[in-house]
Protein backbone atom coordinates (compact mmCIF):
# COMPACT_ATOMS: atom_id res chain seq x y z
CA UNK A 1 0.00 0.00 0.00
CA UNK A 2 1.32 3.34 -0.47
CA UNK A 3 2.40 6.08 1.79
CA UNK A 4 -0.37 8.09 1.45
CA UNK A 5 -3.04 5.75 2.35
CA UNK A 6 -0.82 4.23 4.83
CA UNK A 7 -0.94 7.50 6.46
CA UNK A 8 -4.91 7.81 5.66
CA UNK A 9 -5.12 4.52 7.70
CA UNK A 10 -3.38 5.97 10.61
CA UNK A 11 -4.98 9.02 10.62
CA UNK A 12 -8.25 7.46 10.57
CA UNK A 13 -7.34 5.22 13.13
CA UNK A 14 -5.57 7.99 15.53
CA UNK A 15 -9.16 9.94 15.30
CA UNK A 16 -7.17 12.74 16.40
CA UNK A 17 -4.68 15.53 15.11
CA UNK A 18 -1.20 14.39 14.39
CA UNK A 19 2.06 15.63 13.74
CA UNK A 20 3.89 16.12 11.18
CA UNK A 21 7.07 14.73 13.24
CA UNK A 22 5.23 11.85 14.83
CA UNK A 23 4.19 10.84 11.02
CA UNK A 24 7.68 10.84 9.57
CA UNK A 25 8.85 9.06 13.65
CA UNK A 26 6.80 6.41 12.79
CA UNK A 27 7.44 5.62 8.98
CA UNK A 28 10.79 6.37 9.66
CA UNK A 29 10.77 8.65 6.77
CA UNK A 30 11.74 12.46 6.97
CA UNK A 31 9.21 15.56 7.40
CA UNK A 32 9.23 16.34 3.40
CA UNK A 33 8.30 12.73 2.34
CA UNK A 34 5.55 13.66 4.64
CA UNK A 35 4.43 16.68 2.88
CA UNK A 36 3.94 15.30 0.14
CA UNK A 37 2.63 11.99 0.82
CA UNK A 38 -0.49 14.31 2.94
CA UNK A 39 -0.86 16.06 -0.53
CA UNK A 40 -1.32 13.45 -2.02
CA UNK A 41 -3.89 12.19 0.19
CA UNK A 42 -5.64 15.25 0.18
CA UNK A 43 -5.98 15.31 -3.69
CA UNK A 44 -6.88 11.56 -3.46
CA UNK A 45 -9.81 12.78 -0.88
CA UNK A 46 -11.37 15.03 -3.14
CA UNK A 47 -14.93 14.18 -4.26
CA UNK A 48 -14.40 11.93 -1.38
CA UNK A 49 -17.03 12.14 2.09
CA UNK A 50 -13.94 13.04 4.10
CA UNK A 51 -11.42 15.93 4.16
CA UNK A 52 -7.85 16.71 5.20
CA UNK A 53 -7.37 19.32 7.97
CA UNK A 54 -4.00 20.99 8.73
CA UNK A 55 -3.43 23.19 11.50
CA UNK A 56 -0.16 24.42 11.58
CA UNK A 57 1.99 21.35 11.54
CA UNK A 58 -0.69 18.60 12.33
CA UNK A 59 -3.43 17.10 10.48
CA UNK A 60 -6.35 15.28 10.89
CA UNK A 61 -9.25 13.61 9.00
CA UNK A 62 -12.66 15.36 8.81
CA UNK A 63 -16.17 14.93 6.91
CA UNK A 64 -16.15 16.14 3.72
CA UNK A 65 -18.12 19.76 3.96
CA UNK A 66 -20.22 18.89 1.20
CA UNK A 67 -21.67 16.38 4.06
CA UNK A 68 -22.05 19.64 6.56
CA UNK A 69 -26.20 19.68 5.77
CA UNK A 70 -26.45 15.85 6.34
CA UNK A 71 -24.81 15.40 9.47
CA UNK A 72 -25.41 18.72 11.23
CA UNK A 73 -29.23 16.95 10.55
CA UNK A 74 -28.03 13.30 12.32
CA UNK A 75 -26.08 14.82 15.30
CA UNK A 76 -28.13 15.33 18.38
CA UNK A 77 -25.55 17.41 19.70
CA UNK A 78 -25.87 20.68 20.15
CA UNK A 79 -23.95 22.64 17.93
CA UNK A 80 -22.50 26.08 18.28
CA UNK A 81 -23.18 28.12 15.66
CA UNK A 82 -22.73 31.67 17.20
CA UNK A 83 -19.98 33.76 18.44
CA UNK A 84 -19.98 37.25 20.16
CA UNK A 85 -18.81 40.42 18.52
CA UNK A 86 -16.03 40.12 20.53
CA UNK A 87 -15.22 36.88 20.02
CA UNK A 88 -15.06 37.19 16.14
CA UNK A 89 -12.85 39.86 16.90
CA UNK A 90 -10.37 37.91 18.84
CA UNK A 91 -10.53 34.88 16.56
CA UNK A 92 -9.54 36.72 13.87
CA UNK A 93 -6.86 38.21 15.47
CA UNK A 94 -5.89 34.95 16.28
CA UNK A 95 -6.80 33.35 12.63
CA UNK A 96 -4.80 36.37 10.86
CA UNK A 97 -2.18 36.72 12.98
CA UNK A 98 -1.95 33.99 15.32
CA UNK A 99 -0.05 32.46 17.07
CA UNK A 100 -0.46 35.72 19.03
CA UNK A 101 0.03 36.41 22.66
CA UNK A 102 -2.55 37.76 24.96
CA UNK A 103 -0.74 41.19 25.09
CA UNK A 104 -0.89 41.76 21.89
CA UNK A 105 -4.80 40.75 21.20
CA UNK A 106 -5.19 43.35 23.94
CA UNK A 107 -3.15 45.58 22.28
CA UNK A 108 -4.82 45.84 18.94
CA UNK A 109 -8.07 45.48 20.55
CA UNK A 110 -7.66 48.23 22.82
CA UNK A 111 -9.07 46.41 25.58
CA UNK A 112 -8.26 43.39 27.79
CA UNK A 113 -9.63 40.24 26.17
CA UNK A 114 -9.61 37.79 29.11
CA UNK A 115 -13.16 36.61 29.65
CA UNK A 116 -13.31 36.51 25.51
CA UNK A 117 -10.28 34.51 25.59
CA UNK A 118 -11.22 32.15 27.97
CA UNK A 119 -14.46 31.47 26.59
CA UNK A 120 -12.77 30.55 23.21
CA UNK A 121 -10.37 28.56 25.16
CA UNK A 122 -13.40 26.66 26.99
CA UNK A 123 -15.14 26.13 23.78
CA UNK A 124 -12.03 24.38 22.34
CA UNK A 125 -11.98 27.16 19.41
CA UNK A 126 -8.25 28.38 20.07
CA UNK A 127 -5.79 27.49 21.97
CA UNK A 128 -3.13 27.99 24.38
CA UNK A 129 0.71 27.07 23.74
CA UNK A 130 4.04 27.79 25.26
CA UNK A 131 5.80 30.20 22.64
CA UNK A 132 9.35 29.22 21.71
CA UNK A 133 11.03 30.96 23.98
CA UNK A 134 9.28 29.12 26.72
CA UNK A 135 8.39 32.04 28.60
CA UNK A 136 4.95 33.27 27.72
CA UNK A 137 1.72 31.74 26.28
CA UNK A 138 0.51 32.40 22.67
CA UNK A 139 -2.68 31.60 21.07
CA UNK A 140 -3.29 29.82 18.39
CA UNK A 141 -6.54 28.45 15.70
CA UNK A 142 -7.60 25.16 16.81
CA UNK A 143 -8.96 22.04 14.44
CA UNK A 144 -12.13 23.11 15.75
CA UNK A 145 -12.49 26.52 14.31
CA UNK A 146 -11.38 25.60 11.21
CA UNK A 147 -14.10 22.76 11.45
CA UNK A 148 -16.61 25.19 12.01
CA UNK A 149 -15.53 27.30 8.91
CA UNK A 150 -15.47 25.19 6.82
CA UNK A 151 -12.08 25.36 5.58
CA UNK A 152 -9.29 22.68 5.67
CA UNK A 153 -6.55 25.18 6.37
CA UNK A 154 -6.55 29.24 7.30
CA UNK A 155 -5.15 30.18 3.98
CA UNK A 156 -8.66 28.90 2.38
CA UNK A 157 -10.15 31.86 4.35
CA UNK A 158 -11.45 34.32 1.62
CA UNK A 159 -8.32 37.54 0.79
CA UNK A 160 -5.74 35.75 3.82
CA UNK A 161 -3.35 36.83 2.50
CA UNK A 162 -4.07 40.34 1.25
CA UNK A 163 -5.10 40.63 4.97
CA UNK A 164 -1.94 39.29 6.13
CA UNK A 165 0.21 41.42 3.78
CA UNK A 166 -2.16 44.66 4.94
CA UNK A 167 -1.30 44.02 8.56
CA UNK A 168 2.21 44.13 7.74
CA UNK A 169 2.43 47.15 6.02
CA UNK A 170 0.88 49.10 9.06
CA UNK A 171 3.06 47.57 11.59
CA UNK A 172 5.95 47.83 9.31
CA UNK A 173 4.99 51.53 8.28
CA UNK A 174 4.55 51.90 12.28
CA UNK A 175 8.05 50.88 12.99
CA UNK A 176 9.47 53.46 10.41
CA UNK A 177 8.04 56.45 11.90
CA UNK B 1 -21.16 31.22 33.01
CA UNK B 2 -21.83 34.16 30.92
CA UNK B 3 -18.12 36.17 30.35
CA UNK B 4 -19.10 38.33 28.13
CA UNK B 5 -18.80 41.69 29.26
CA UNK B 6 -20.35 44.16 26.36
CA UNK B 7 -20.67 48.10 26.81
CA UNK B 8 -23.69 49.21 24.65
CA UNK B 9 -23.00 48.32 21.56
CA UNK B 10 -19.26 48.27 21.65
CA UNK B 11 -16.62 45.96 22.22
CA UNK B 12 -13.78 48.26 23.21
CA UNK B 13 -12.78 51.90 22.48
CA UNK B 14 -11.28 51.07 19.15
CA UNK B 15 -14.66 50.06 18.05
CA UNK B 16 -16.47 52.80 18.89
CA UNK B 17 -13.67 55.06 17.70
CA UNK B 18 -13.73 53.54 14.36
CA UNK B 19 -17.54 53.79 14.25
CA UNK B 20 -16.93 57.17 14.78
CA UNK B 21 -14.25 57.26 11.79
CA UNK B 22 -16.27 55.66 9.74
CA UNK B 23 -19.23 56.92 9.87
CA UNK B 24 -17.85 60.17 8.66
CA UNK B 25 -15.77 58.56 5.90
CA UNK B 26 -12.65 59.58 7.04
CA UNK B 27 -9.33 57.58 7.08
CA UNK B 28 -7.54 57.07 9.87
CA UNK B 29 -4.78 59.85 10.90
CA UNK B 30 -4.17 62.73 13.33
CA UNK B 31 -7.01 64.92 11.72
CA UNK B 32 -9.55 62.58 11.46
CA UNK B 33 -8.73 61.51 15.13
CA UNK B 34 -8.80 64.88 16.23
CA UNK B 35 -12.24 65.92 14.85
CA UNK B 36 -14.16 62.89 16.47
CA UNK B 37 -12.06 63.47 19.94
CA UNK B 38 -15.11 65.07 20.86
CA UNK B 39 -17.43 62.55 20.11
CA UNK B 40 -15.63 59.65 21.44
CA UNK B 41 -15.42 61.88 25.18
CA UNK B 42 -18.89 62.48 25.46
CA UNK B 43 -20.08 58.89 24.38
CA UNK B 44 -17.78 58.02 27.82
CA UNK B 45 -20.00 60.77 29.19
CA UNK B 46 -23.03 59.15 28.80
CA UNK B 47 -22.10 55.85 29.64
CA UNK B 48 -22.78 55.90 33.77
CA UNK B 49 -22.59 51.98 34.67
CA UNK B 50 -18.95 51.15 32.61
CA UNK B 51 -17.24 48.26 34.26
CA UNK B 52 -14.50 49.24 35.73
CA UNK B 53 -12.15 47.97 33.12
CA UNK B 54 -13.69 48.79 30.18
CA UNK B 55 -13.94 52.31 31.25
CA UNK B 56 -10.33 52.26 31.94
CA UNK B 57 -9.28 51.59 28.41
CA UNK B 58 -12.14 53.77 27.08
CA UNK B 59 -10.23 56.78 29.16
CA UNK B 60 -6.83 55.35 28.03
CA UNK B 61 -7.56 55.99 24.68
CA UNK B 62 -9.62 59.71 25.42
CA UNK B 63 -6.41 60.43 26.71
CA UNK B 64 -4.39 60.14 23.66
CA UNK B 65 -7.09 61.62 21.79
CA UNK B 66 -6.97 64.65 23.33
CA UNK B 67 -2.90 64.78 23.50
CA UNK B 68 -3.82 64.08 19.05
CA UNK B 69 -6.55 67.28 19.39
CA UNK B 70 -4.06 69.75 21.44
CA UNK B 71 -1.47 69.26 19.21
CA UNK B 72 -3.06 69.62 16.26
CA UNK B 73 -4.61 73.15 17.97
CA UNK B 74 -1.21 73.59 19.39
CA UNK B 75 1.12 72.88 16.87
CA UNK B 76 3.82 74.37 19.56
CA UNK B 77 3.20 71.93 22.29
CA UNK B 78 5.60 69.90 23.63
CA UNK B 79 5.27 66.31 23.95
CA UNK B 80 7.16 63.20 25.39
CA UNK B 81 8.66 60.42 23.05
CA UNK B 82 6.33 58.63 24.66
CA UNK B 83 3.54 60.35 24.55
CA UNK B 84 4.22 60.76 20.74
CA UNK B 85 4.69 57.21 20.42
CA UNK B 86 1.00 56.76 21.94
CA UNK B 87 -0.07 58.93 19.18
CA UNK B 88 1.45 57.12 16.47
CA UNK B 89 0.98 53.49 18.24
CA UNK B 90 -2.92 54.43 18.02
CA UNK B 91 -3.21 55.24 14.65
CA UNK B 92 -1.42 51.84 14.12
CA UNK B 93 -3.63 49.50 15.83
CA UNK B 94 -6.53 51.25 15.11
CA UNK B 95 -5.64 50.31 11.20
CA UNK B 96 -4.90 46.77 12.19
CA UNK B 97 -7.83 46.94 14.02
CA UNK B 98 -10.00 48.50 11.30
CA UNK B 99 -8.68 45.88 9.16
CA UNK B 100 -9.08 42.45 11.35
CA UNK B 101 -12.70 43.63 12.24
CA UNK B 102 -13.05 43.52 8.74
CA UNK B 103 -11.68 40.28 7.97
CA UNK B 104 -13.73 39.34 10.97
CA UNK B 105 -16.85 39.90 8.55
CA UNK B 106 -16.02 36.99 7.10
CA UNK B 107 -15.14 34.63 10.33
CA UNK B 108 -18.61 35.84 11.50
CA UNK B 109 -19.99 34.90 8.33
CA UNK B 110 -19.01 31.47 7.97
CA UNK B 111 -18.99 30.34 11.53
CA UNK B 112 -21.29 27.56 11.78
CA UNK B 113 -22.65 27.43 7.98
CA UNK B 114 -20.28 24.50 6.90
CA UNK B 115 -19.25 22.10 9.95
CA UNK B 116 -16.56 19.48 9.14
CA UNK B 117 -17.22 17.02 11.46
CA UNK B 118 -14.38 14.83 13.70
CA UNK B 119 -15.12 11.24 14.41
CA UNK B 120 -17.54 10.33 17.09
CA UNK B 121 -15.76 8.41 20.30
CA UNK B 122 -14.67 5.36 17.77
CA UNK B 123 -16.18 2.54 19.50
CA UNK B 124 -14.05 -0.02 17.20
CA UNK B 125 -10.70 0.42 19.61
CA UNK B 126 -10.93 -2.21 21.71
CA UNK B 127 -9.66 -0.75 25.03
CA UNK B 128 -6.94 -2.25 26.89
CA UNK B 129 -6.12 -0.67 30.25
CA UNK B 130 -2.76 0.69 30.02
CA UNK B 131 -2.34 3.67 32.99
CA UNK B 132 1.26 4.08 32.58
CA UNK B 133 3.14 5.20 35.83
CA UNK B 134 0.36 7.16 37.12
CA UNK B 135 0.29 6.98 41.09
CA UNK B 136 -2.28 8.72 43.17
CA UNK B 137 0.13 11.05 43.89
CA UNK B 138 0.69 12.17 40.68
CA UNK B 139 -3.56 12.63 40.58
CA UNK B 140 -3.11 14.53 43.95
CA UNK B 141 -0.31 16.60 42.79
CA UNK B 142 -1.87 17.66 39.53
CA UNK B 143 -5.40 18.28 40.84
CA UNK B 144 -3.79 21.08 43.51
CA UNK B 145 -2.48 22.14 40.54
CA UNK B 146 -6.12 23.14 38.97
CA UNK B 147 -7.11 24.29 41.96
CA UNK B 148 -4.27 26.57 41.75
CA UNK B 149 -4.41 28.01 38.51
CA UNK B 150 -8.68 28.41 38.63
CA UNK B 151 -8.83 32.46 37.95
CA UNK B 152 -10.00 34.32 40.70
CA UNK B 153 -12.37 36.92 40.17
CA UNK B 154 -11.32 38.62 37.81
CA UNK B 155 -9.22 41.68 39.02
CA UNK B 156 -8.88 44.32 37.04
CA UNK B 157 -5.06 44.33 35.28
CA UNK B 158 -2.80 46.42 38.05
CA UNK B 159 -0.75 48.53 35.12
CA UNK B 160 -4.36 49.96 34.37
CA UNK B 161 -5.43 51.06 37.30
CA UNK B 162 -2.52 53.05 37.70
CA UNK B 163 -2.55 54.25 34.23
CA UNK B 164 -6.40 55.69 34.83
CA UNK B 165 -5.10 57.48 38.05
CA UNK B 166 -1.97 59.22 36.10
CA UNK B 167 -5.22 59.99 33.29
CA UNK B 168 -6.00 62.69 36.29
CA UNK B 169 -2.84 64.58 36.46
CA UNK B 170 -2.18 64.09 32.68
CA UNK B 171 -5.31 65.83 31.81
CA UNK B 172 -3.61 68.88 35.00
CA UNK B 173 -0.59 68.70 32.89
CA UNK B 174 -1.73 69.02 29.76
CA UNK B 175 -3.79 71.63 31.34
CA UNK B 176 -0.85 73.61 32.47
CA UNK B 177 1.20 73.19 29.18
CA UNK B 178 -1.95 74.63 26.75
CA UNK B 179 -1.94 77.42 29.27
CA UNK B 180 2.08 77.82 28.34
CA UNK B 181 1.79 76.92 24.65
CA UNK B 182 -0.51 79.52 24.90
CA UNK B 183 1.17 82.45 26.27
CA UNK B 184 3.99 81.48 23.45
CA UNK B 185 1.19 81.53 21.03
CA UNK B 186 -0.10 85.54 21.82
CA UNK B 187 3.49 86.50 20.82
CA UNK B 188 3.78 84.08 17.43
CA UNK B 189 0.21 85.33 16.54
CA UNK B 190 0.74 89.11 17.15
CA UNK B 191 -0.50 90.89 14.47
CA UNK B 192 -2.61 87.98 12.82
CA UNK B 193 -5.90 87.62 13.67
CA UNK B 194 -5.35 86.41 16.64
CA UNK B 195 -8.75 86.55 17.93
CA UNK B 196 -10.34 84.01 16.43
CA UNK B 197 -7.04 81.78 17.04
CA UNK B 198 -7.47 82.70 20.62
CA UNK B 199 -11.31 81.43 20.95
CA UNK B 200 -10.39 78.58 19.62
CA UNK B 201 -7.41 77.84 22.31
CA UNK B 202 -9.79 79.65 25.03
CA UNK B 203 -12.87 77.06 23.88
CA UNK B 204 -10.55 73.62 23.82
CA UNK B 205 -9.02 74.49 27.61
CA UNK B 206 -12.60 74.87 28.09
CA UNK B 207 -13.41 71.59 27.08
CA UNK B 208 -10.56 70.20 28.58
CA UNK B 209 -11.74 71.18 31.95
CA UNK B 210 -15.48 69.87 31.15
CA UNK B 211 -13.76 66.13 30.35
CA UNK B 212 -11.93 66.48 33.47
CA UNK B 213 -14.91 67.10 35.39
CA UNK B 214 -17.11 64.70 33.18
CA UNK B 215 -14.38 61.32 33.63
CA UNK B 216 -13.49 62.66 37.87
CA UNK B 217 -17.37 62.61 38.17
CA UNK B 218 -18.04 58.67 36.79
CA UNK B 219 -14.48 57.57 37.98
CA UNK B 220 -12.77 59.14 40.50
CA UNK B 221 -14.21 61.11 42.79
CA UNK B 222 -11.10 62.70 43.94
CA UNK B 223 -9.67 66.42 44.47
CA UNK B 224 -8.64 68.36 41.41
CA UNK B 225 -8.00 72.40 40.61
CA UNK B 226 -10.22 74.60 39.55
CA UNK B 227 -9.09 75.79 36.37
CA UNK B 228 -12.14 78.30 35.53
CA UNK B 229 -11.73 79.28 31.88
CA UNK B 230 -14.70 80.68 30.24
CA UNK B 231 -15.62 81.18 26.49
CA UNK B 232 -19.56 81.68 26.18
CA UNK B 233 -19.11 83.28 23.14
CA UNK B 234 -17.29 80.14 20.54
CA UNK B 235 -18.68 76.93 20.35
CA UNK B 236 -17.37 75.10 23.26
CA UNK B 237 -18.89 71.66 23.27
CA UNK B 238 -21.17 70.25 25.96
CA UNK B 239 -21.07 67.15 27.27
CA UNK B 240 -24.01 67.53 30.19
CA UNK C 1 -21.89 15.17 -3.38
CA UNK C 2 -22.39 12.25 -4.29
CA UNK C 3 -24.53 9.01 -2.00
CA UNK C 4 -21.35 7.30 -2.00
CA UNK C 5 -19.41 9.40 -0.70
CA UNK C 6 -22.22 11.16 1.61
CA UNK C 7 -22.69 7.48 3.10
CA UNK C 8 -18.52 7.35 3.36
CA UNK C 9 -18.66 10.32 5.65
CA UNK C 10 -21.78 9.20 7.74
CA UNK C 11 -20.05 6.09 8.55
CA UNK C 12 -16.84 7.88 9.11
CA UNK C 13 -18.18 10.08 11.89
CA UNK C 14 -20.17 7.29 13.09
CA UNK C 15 -17.27 5.43 14.00
CA UNK C 16 -19.23 2.02 14.30
CA UNK C 17 -21.69 -0.15 12.73
CA UNK C 18 -24.81 1.05 11.01
CA UNK C 19 -27.44 -1.17 9.66
CA UNK C 20 -28.20 -0.75 5.72
CA UNK C 21 -31.71 -0.27 6.85
CA UNK C 22 -31.08 3.07 9.05
CA UNK C 23 -28.57 4.21 6.08
CA UNK C 24 -32.01 4.04 3.84
CA UNK C 25 -33.98 5.84 6.32
CA UNK C 26 -31.11 8.63 6.70
CA UNK C 27 -30.64 9.06 3.01
CA UNK C 28 -34.65 8.41 2.35
CA UNK C 29 -34.22 5.70 -0.56
CA UNK C 30 -34.40 1.88 -0.50
CA UNK C 31 -32.20 -0.24 0.75
CA UNK C 32 -31.71 -1.82 -2.60
CA UNK C 33 -30.01 1.93 -3.16
CA UNK C 34 -27.91 1.76 -0.27
CA UNK C 35 -26.05 -1.72 -1.74
CA UNK C 36 -25.50 0.02 -4.81
CA UNK C 37 -23.82 3.01 -3.42
CA UNK C 38 -21.75 1.23 -1.10
CA UNK C 39 -20.30 -0.83 -3.95
CA UNK C 40 -19.54 2.01 -5.46
CA UNK C 41 -18.04 3.19 -1.98
CA UNK C 42 -16.18 0.06 -1.77
CA UNK C 43 -14.74 0.38 -4.76
CA UNK C 44 -13.47 4.08 -4.29
CA UNK C 45 -11.76 2.42 -1.59
CA UNK C 46 -9.42 0.11 -3.24
CA UNK C 47 -5.91 0.95 -2.23
CA UNK C 48 -6.80 3.64 -0.32
CA UNK C 49 -6.38 3.24 3.76
CA UNK C 50 -9.80 2.33 4.86
CA UNK C 51 -12.32 -0.19 4.04
CA UNK C 52 -15.45 -1.36 4.14
CA UNK C 53 -16.56 -3.66 6.60
CA UNK C 54 -19.41 -5.53 5.97
CA UNK C 55 -21.46 -7.79 8.21
CA UNK C 56 -24.63 -9.14 7.76
CA UNK C 57 -26.82 -6.15 7.84
CA UNK C 58 -23.95 -4.04 8.85
CA UNK C 59 -21.45 -2.22 7.63
CA UNK C 60 -18.64 0.04 9.08
CA UNK C 61 -15.51 2.17 7.85
CA UNK C 62 -12.42 0.70 9.29
CA UNK C 63 -8.36 0.68 8.25
CA UNK C 64 -7.48 -1.41 5.36
CA UNK C 65 -6.70 -5.23 5.68
CA UNK C 66 -2.85 -4.21 4.31
CA UNK C 67 -2.49 -1.98 7.11
CA UNK C 68 -3.48 -4.14 9.91
CA UNK C 69 0.65 -4.78 10.46
CA UNK C 70 1.16 -0.58 10.88
CA UNK C 71 -2.48 -0.59 13.12
CA UNK C 72 -0.72 -2.96 15.82
CA UNK C 73 2.59 -0.94 15.58
CA UNK C 74 0.72 2.27 16.54
CA UNK C 75 -1.57 0.83 19.16
CA UNK C 76 1.31 -1.08 20.87
CA UNK C 77 3.67 2.52 20.49
CA UNK C 78 -0.21 4.25 22.04
CA UNK C 79 -0.48 2.06 25.13
CA UNK C 80 3.15 2.06 25.91
CA UNK C 81 3.46 5.88 26.22
CA UNK C 82 2.39 7.46 29.55
CA UNK C 83 -0.27 9.43 29.87
CA UNK C 84 0.70 13.41 28.70
CA UNK C 85 0.55 15.79 31.16
CA UNK C 86 -2.73 17.36 30.20
CA UNK C 87 -4.48 13.50 30.58
CA UNK C 88 -3.39 13.39 34.37
CA UNK C 89 -5.26 16.58 34.49
CA UNK C 90 -8.64 15.56 33.08
CA UNK C 91 -7.76 12.10 35.04
CA UNK C 92 -7.69 14.09 38.22
CA UNK C 93 -10.89 15.61 38.14
CA UNK C 94 -12.64 13.00 36.64
CA UNK C 95 -11.36 11.04 40.22
CA UNK C 96 -11.95 13.75 42.30
CA UNK C 97 -14.96 15.76 41.19
CA UNK C 98 -16.22 12.34 38.77
CA UNK C 99 -18.66 11.45 37.76
CA UNK C 100 -18.38 14.79 36.27
CA UNK C 101 -19.38 16.05 32.60
CA UNK C 102 -17.03 17.08 30.34
CA UNK C 103 -18.59 20.72 29.86
CA UNK C 104 -17.86 20.90 33.99
CA UNK C 105 -13.94 19.78 33.50
CA UNK C 106 -14.07 22.02 30.10
CA UNK C 107 -14.79 25.03 32.34
CA UNK C 108 -13.07 24.30 35.60
CA UNK C 109 -9.80 23.49 33.27
CA UNK C 110 -10.61 26.51 31.20
CA UNK C 111 -9.77 24.73 28.64
CA UNK C 112 -11.38 21.82 25.56
CA UNK C 113 -10.55 18.66 26.70
CA UNK C 114 -12.53 16.45 23.92
CA UNK C 115 -9.60 14.43 22.62
CA UNK C 116 -7.93 13.91 25.95
CA UNK C 117 -11.19 12.54 27.61
CA UNK C 118 -11.48 10.44 24.27
CA UNK C 119 -7.87 9.20 24.86
CA UNK C 120 -8.32 8.14 28.66
CA UNK C 121 -11.47 6.04 27.49
CA UNK C 122 -9.27 4.41 25.04
CA UNK C 123 -7.00 3.34 28.08
CA UNK C 124 -9.51 2.15 30.14
CA UNK C 125 -8.69 4.68 32.70
CA UNK C 126 -12.15 5.86 32.38
CA UNK C 127 -15.51 5.52 31.75
CA UNK C 128 -18.67 6.93 30.24
CA UNK C 129 -22.04 6.71 32.37
CA UNK C 130 -25.38 8.31 30.87
CA UNK C 131 -26.37 10.86 33.27
CA UNK C 132 -29.05 10.90 35.54
CA UNK C 133 -31.41 13.54 33.57
CA UNK C 134 -30.11 11.06 30.50
CA UNK C 135 -28.87 14.36 28.63
CA UNK C 136 -25.23 14.30 28.65
CA UNK C 137 -22.86 12.00 29.44
CA UNK C 138 -20.56 12.02 32.64
CA UNK C 139 -17.34 10.07 32.93
CA UNK C 140 -16.29 8.37 36.12
CA UNK C 141 -12.85 6.29 36.78
CA UNK C 142 -12.85 2.74 36.10
CA UNK C 143 -12.66 -0.03 38.62
CA UNK C 144 -9.37 -0.91 37.05
CA UNK C 145 -7.71 2.02 37.55
CA UNK C 146 -8.64 2.59 41.12
CA UNK C 147 -7.34 -0.70 41.73
CA UNK C 148 -4.19 -0.18 39.56
CA UNK C 149 -3.51 2.81 42.20
CA UNK C 150 -4.44 0.93 45.46
CA UNK C 151 -7.12 2.13 46.60
CA UNK C 152 -11.00 0.86 46.88
CA UNK C 153 -12.94 3.98 46.51
CA UNK C 154 -12.32 7.63 45.54
CA UNK C 155 -13.00 9.03 48.87
CA UNK C 156 -9.54 7.14 49.56
CA UNK C 157 -6.97 10.06 47.55
CA UNK C 158 -4.86 12.06 48.80
CA UNK C 159 -6.98 14.98 50.96
CA UNK C 160 -10.33 14.26 49.66
CA UNK C 161 -12.07 16.20 51.59
CA UNK C 162 -10.03 19.17 51.09
CA UNK C 163 -10.09 19.08 47.15
CA UNK C 164 -13.42 19.34 46.85
CA UNK C 165 -14.17 22.13 49.41
CA UNK C 166 -11.54 24.02 47.32
CA UNK C 167 -13.11 23.01 43.76
CA UNK C 168 -16.95 24.04 45.41
CA UNK C 169 -15.46 27.57 46.26
CA UNK C 170 -14.61 28.17 43.07
CA UNK C 171 -18.04 26.90 41.36
CA UNK C 172 -20.23 29.16 43.86
CA UNK C 173 -17.59 31.85 43.44
CA UNK C 174 -17.89 31.89 39.82
CA UNK C 175 -21.67 31.37 39.80
CA UNK C 176 -21.62 34.71 42.39
CA UNK C 177 -20.61 36.52 39.19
Amino acid sequence: MILSSNIEAVLFWKGEAVSLKDLAHFFEIDVAAVETALNDLGNSLEHRGLSLVRNGDEVMLYTAPEASELIKKLTKEELAREVSKAGVEVLSLIMYRGPISKRDIDYIRGVNSNYIVRNLLVRGLIERVESRDNRSFIYQPTFELLAHLGISKKEDLPEYDIVQKDVETFTSAQADK
Amino acid sequence: MAFEITTEQFQGPFDLLLDLIEKRKFFINEISLAKVTDDFISYIQTQENFPMGESASFILVAATLLLIKSKSLLPHLELTTEEQGDMKSLETRLAIYQRIREAGKVIEEKFGKTILFAPAERKFSETVFSPGSITSQHIFESVKKIIAQIPKVEQLPKVVVQKVISLEEMIERLTIRVEKSLKMSFRDFAGHDKSEKIHVIVGFLAMLELVKRGIIQAEQKGSFDEIEIESPEIGVPRYT
